[in-house]
């Protein structure tokens, strides 16, 4: 289930629906993305950054996170997986995604989950426009994120 | 053709959205690109580094030979941040 | 921060108060572990299960999970770590476990959660009794989850 | 000396906790146990396999080796399994 939206969620409600009655969930994994104060390695060397405006493709944005959901279920015996991914301009500390699977065994929830997130940021076309004290300024990529995703990389 | 522009981009171009017909010769992203950069200043600066450029045809990824007709969405952006800036 | 308790937990509400405030925070990783209704692979091949009773060595509990949370933290630049372990008799579908991880970047949230979780399954003293069609049975340790945690180890 | 014993090893002794006072020539935890299993049956069965045998010494998981003296919490308990049956 993926879900994009400009309204916050409610992080309990979502992990509780993940498969609701579904017995034979024995683990859920969860990854939620967070607006952050901060560009860089670490806050003494980094940018402070205030809001940030999150633009995306309308369509293709659902396409993409369908896509990458369908991908995390045929590699990973899920029992739940559910994306939620927020647009438009959020505070500092607001919830910008969720990421949230089940699955009987643990480490399938969890690998399902890291895989899902370093996907997302790598494939779903969001743009980031943070706000700090010069003005607005687009993020640009970094490899860091690239070379996550290609751990996934089937040989 | 209906072309969409994001991020950087469309700040650049000053336009989010719109309708073009190229002339029959343009077949491909690549020749879209060059064609769309003689609409304007801000398209020729925001089209000048193909390096940081991506390409969309019908909401999938593609690359610059992807063919391209009349009836297609074709978005140009920056590489996604989703998540960006760590 | 951990806890050891009979009692269940909200998940939405421990995440909010992993740090609260605290606007460096850019992620948040997080699983849970359930009481499932099978033991093995899979459902098919698997047992049934009923019920789970969880004993424990309190004192030493509390001091192995504290060790834990600490090694976490050294080894990652955590902002929020919280391990909550329940004890006692749980149905199936209730919540046993509780890990969660607040960091800058999602690598050190993801990263920490997997460690704590595969190192809280070996190394804290807590012993399951399965409730089955022919009884009360008391799980046997698996060399995989000793394999999981050994992924661990700092050469 | 206080011994705790959990899971399987309390049933097959029947006794959650104890103190003991063995003669002072057991000075290790595998002395301690050869001579907790002439306490009874159900001692003997339980510690029978040492394989299938954890012990903590004050809190902290020790070897066979390691010293044991009459101020010491001993617990004696299989390998844990929070999470097990996967």
């Amino acid at each position: 289930m993926i879900r994009v939206q400009e309204e916050d969620f409610d992080v309990g409600k979502e992990i509780d629906g993940l498969a609701p009655g579904n017995t034979s969930v024995g683990g859920v994994a969860c990854f939620i993305g967070v607006v952050r104060d901060f560009v860089g390695d670490d806050k003494e060397t980094g940018t402070a950054v205030g809001a940030i405006t999150l633009e995306h493709y309308p369509g293709m944005t659902e396409q993409k996170l369908t896509a990458i959901e369908a991908e995390a279920r045929q590699r990973w015996p899920l029992d739940g997986c559910l994306i939620i991914h927020r647009y438009g301009r959020l505070e500092l500390g607001d919830r910008i995604v969720m990421v949230a699977t089940a699955a009987a065994h643990r480490s399938d929830a969890l690998d399902a989950c890291q895989f899902l997130i370093d996907w997302l940021k790598t494939e779903a076309p969001f743009w980031k426009l943070e706000e700090t004290e010069t003005g607005g300024h687009w993020v640009d990529a970094r490899a860091g994120d690239d070379h996550r995703a290609a751990r996934w990389i089937k040989k | 053709m209906k072309i969409l522009y994001f991020a950087w981009l469309r700040t650049k171009t000053g336009v989010a959205e719109e309708d073009v017909t190229p002339p029959a010769e343009v077949g491909d992203v690549a020749a879209l690109i060059e064609w769309l950069k003689g609409r304007g200043d801000g398209y020729a600066e925001a089209l000048s580094d193909l390096s940081v450029v991506r390409v969309a045809v019908n909401q999938e990824y593609a690359g610059l030979d992807h063919p391209v007709g009349p009836d297609d969405e074709v978005a140009l952006f920056p590489p996604v941040t989703g998540g960006k800036g760590r």
